[in-house]
């Protein structure tokens, strides 16, 4: 099966950033994205997450240059005052011209 | 009943105990949780219900009698947030937490409002009907006023007008308001086909909801542990202050001893359902374990077992003038 | 009571306002969202008091009062779906297209079944307790038919035999055959202690339920506007001939004008529980955001607020002959 | 009425009915699940009804009356496990396997419980109020001496304690304890408020869960055949000898006959909440599908269609001696 | 700690199709799955996924050899018609002989 | 944007043993985890798990040492009796210092 190296990139922040994270997806470029509903335990006393709903996982399958604007989006805006994580991963993806 | 009865029979009321009971249940590491989903239905159900009864019985409510109430709010919706500040500013809060808690003070609860109408039931007691209304009205103001004054105290208090748009078309408002409209378009003959559910299962909803409640409140007593005393004072004396204005400000405007009840506890109350949202968006930099415990686990349990009842003593010696 | 009152009458009802209140909650970009539970439990507990009341009131008919209205259900289960897919490739709607929407016209919108008995209750007009058992048969054939069409006209139509068993082992076929046998099998006495659940709190669910699908449907309205004028025009036409062909049928098999009135909604609908399903299943070239806007978007709100009372003057009509 | 009448008016049940159209509708791979979310607040709502009505009613009763009944479900609840593990054994079942059994047939079912409640309402015949309180001490003892046989007999039981803590910080404890302090506390009045939501909707709310129980069973079908006749035979020997065994116990503790019946399902039953979680943490070498198929898909069943009429009859001729 | 190499493959599909992805897991020689319940957005405009019970997130460990037949038996079954979305990933599994 | 190279360990278990599975990773010396709840089928015929809620599905990112502990501990504790898969990968988090 053919398929095509991308990066995938998975954020969890809490629920009330929702849709501006989306957002900053779009922007930076992103086709898609795939959200579940989660709960977390991290590093700062902050947890309004949990009152307001919980956490939200959110992955994007993205080209490397888009990976980048999103990194870089998503710490200049948030991570001084809300509780988020971001991590990327070299995935291959099936059909993958449709998100690149 | 003197005061000392109403306080005993709302302390071994269903929803006081249900609330206590989640307290205990958490204390004790039991695994009882809530999903989600049911405490958000919950309070869908419980925004509905207030609008819908409230709607019915404000169709019947000449204007001439509303408006006197609805400036008395917003003058308290704008300054209830100044005094909570200036406070909270004189007890060492930063800033941005200091306008946090303004924003919920100057919001109100939903669910205090409630038991506030539940205990004058149980005191056969009337009231206007049109108080969910005023409800709608206090919401909005507090929370625009703080986070003004956050952003002239030199903190940049986020977006304003989004905070104002999440708050107005937060769900609390929504439900709350769709549910006066409708309840006053379809009037008596419509509220008769779904008192059933909106009208006769309530108390029992807002028993379950109290449960839930106390279970979320005993998962913060750590965080009040840290904040200390300055914020145990503030959540314990705040409402004093505010209810004992409310009594006075809610019998000048011509309320009902029973109204001035509901409007006291109102003023007193410290929102925990639009006001953390709008505060999270508006104001990241404010702690939600400040404000959170402020509302939540001290002003909001020291409302529903002992505030009502003293607004309620209040607002009577204010009427029997 | 005249049709336009019949109309005011219904068009401020808290299940039709509440409906309303859903579209503007979700125009106004509000965060007010049901849980997926909350939206789950709501069609389980709506489907389940269908059936059960309409059993319990089975029991108690004739098979001889049964026959004929069940052939004629029948009988425009297959009739309709036809006449849809002629409209539709009339208008230029591909093959896989016009064989959905035939499949939602042929099929019945539970919730527009509700509302219909509900506003028969208002308008004080009786109608024969077995129409729940009409709804189940008038579930099924629809959808057979229509993707026979659809291999017919060349477009493989997938495997037809699972599409069956799809609808027929589908949750709203089982809870309501399901409710009708146990409430057949336990009857009155049976009921009467599930009634409280079950028959009370009845309207008072379909509000909430019809909240959620306003929340819903205005999700979808960006979809029409791409769908453009002939999606438009099918969606709001065919209800109105439907609905004419379901009086005149009811009528004939013998339907009292309640009873018409009912059927006449039933035709007129388009599902968006069972059939959707079945068709993602078995047409996957099929457009949900063609299919889904017909029944949900256009059909479904006209039903609701016009075409009910409407189906009532013709049914009223015709057995005034 | 004579007890074949009373067997055939339980099938003929809603409850019954409703768990029937479960196991059929998984049977034919129906896509009708229950949202977990649901299943979760019927078990909350289940618990809590009965522990506030019992709890309302125990107010009202003297000590006295109270202690003869509690020293019965002491006894039993350590006499049943061993009883139960010294069949398993004979059976061969696992050391483990077989204290996992006794820790379930020493414990409660809490809607075998329920349903014995709403078989004596049927049938117009009263039994004591404080009966939700042997259920909380049922629920500990059972465990504790499962737990502490598999111990005796080699196998290292887990941590004991963590055990005990495990079932008596588990919700179905804490709801059903909470309950009733919350009922005995707010007597008559507080549970009048509260009534339509926890006494009116019960059996309605017992109806759904017992579909949703259906669908649970008949998923454990396979697990059953798998497991061969011996489970099979426990499963439906060892409630007739419990019962039995409950039926002449209770009425000796002075029960009434009603209470009697009630009591004679209590011991007869298997509990699927407590101990399943309790066994899993401490005993993790058992196999779920035995013990929960014993429990769940033949005990229940079993009990809930046939054992209940069973168990009444035994306790009325033993009255009427 | 031991650990083996194994493919770990990422299925997103709409709800409706569940059944069918799994038993074409199974049909490649899949072990086991671990199944999430998620929304999404992505290039389509069918969207009927969100109203019958939003996305699947199906996550699978297997053998290289599996994974190549369960891309090849998605993309050819579901990927004209249908919602769906599949990438693969290298991981290091313990008491991974469970799995191949 | 600058990214740090941790490890992201996955681990999937039935519901029961939420507090065990937290408890060793926060010995293990882990800073935080993200939780959602999951379905699943695998080789064991145990399945309490439906039971008693579904699964869990807990990743949480730490140093590969942190893994390690992480890896043994969890085989140790709950592979004899209970439904347990573990997998980890490498990946690439932006602010990772905060969790090393
Ligand atoms: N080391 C970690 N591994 C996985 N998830 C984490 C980790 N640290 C934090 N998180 C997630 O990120 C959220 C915010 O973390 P923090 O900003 O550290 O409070 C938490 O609620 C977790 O869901
Ligand atoms: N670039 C992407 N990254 C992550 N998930 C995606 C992406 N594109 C699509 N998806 C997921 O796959 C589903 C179907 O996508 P599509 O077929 O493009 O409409 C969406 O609902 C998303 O859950
Ligand atoms: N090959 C696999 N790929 C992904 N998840 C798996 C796999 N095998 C098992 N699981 C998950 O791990 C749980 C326990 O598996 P097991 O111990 O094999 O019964 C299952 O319920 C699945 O959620
Ligand atoms: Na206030
Ligand atoms: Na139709
Ligand atoms: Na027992």
């Amino acid at each position: 099966m053919h398929t095509v190296r991308l990066k995938l990139v998975t954020i969890v922040a809490e629920a009330v950033l929702r849709e501006r994270v989306v957002r900053e997806l779009r922007d930076a470029g992103a086709r898609g994205y795939t959200l579940t509903t989660c709960e977390g335990e991290g590093s700062r006393g902050v947890r309004a997450s949990q009152w307001e709903g919980g956490n939200l996982r959110i992955e994007t399958i993205v080209e490397a240059a888009v990976a980048e604007r999103i990194l870089t989006g998503i710490a200049d805006e948030f991570f001084e005052n809300y509780a988020v994580i971001v991590w990327t991963q070299d995935v291959e993806v099936v059909r993958g011209g449709k998100y690149a | 009943m003197d005061t000392l009865e109403l306080i005993r029979q709302n302390l071994l009321s269903p929803m006081v105990l249900a609330y206590a009971l989640g307290i205990v249940a958490m204390l004790v590491r039991s695994d009882l949780r809530f999903p989600d989903a049911l405490y958000q239905t919950l309070s869908i159900y419980l925004l509905l219900a207030i609008g819908l009864k409230g709607g019915a019985a404000l169709a019947a409510t000449p204007f001439a009698d509303l408006w006197a109430p609805a400036l008395a709010t917003l003058l308290l919706g704008c300054l209830v947030p100044v005094l909570v500040f200036a406070a909270a500013r004189g007890l060492r809060f930063e800033i941005a937490n200091a306008a946090a808690l303004a924003a919920h003070y100057g919001s109100v609860s939903v669910v205090t409002f409630i038991a506030a109408q539940a205990f004058l039931q149980g005191a056969h007691v009337e009231h206007e009907a049109f108080m969910p209304t005023l409800v709608a009205i206090l919401e909005v103001p507090g929370i625009v006023v703080a986070l003004t004054l956050a952003r002239l105290a030199g903190r940049d208090g986020g977006s304003l007008g989004g905070a104002i748009r999440e708050v107005l078309t937060g769900k609390s408002i929504v439900l709350l308001i769709g549910g006066v409209l409708i309840g006053a378009a379809s009037g008596h003959h419509g509220m008769e086909s779904v008192a059933p559910l909106f009208v006769d299962l309530f108390k029992g909803a807002l028993t379950l909801f109290l449960l839930e409640m106390g279970l979320l409140t005993a998962q913060r007593l750590g965080d009040v542990r840290r904040a200390g005393v300055r914020l145990v004072g503030l959540g314990l004396v705040a409402p004093v202050v505010l209810g004992a204005l409310g009594a006075v400000v809610g019998s000048l405007a011509g309320l009902s001893a029973g109204g001035t009840t509901v409007f006291a506890a109102m003023v007193a109350s410290a929102s925990y359902i639009a006001a953390p949202a709008a505060v999270r968006i508006a104001l990241p930099q404010a702690s939600p374990s400040v404000y959170l415990s402020a509302s939540l686990v001290l002003t909001f349990p020291f409302n529903l077992t002992l505030g009502i009842p003293l607004y309620h003593a209040l607002s009577t010696a204010l009427h029997r003038r």
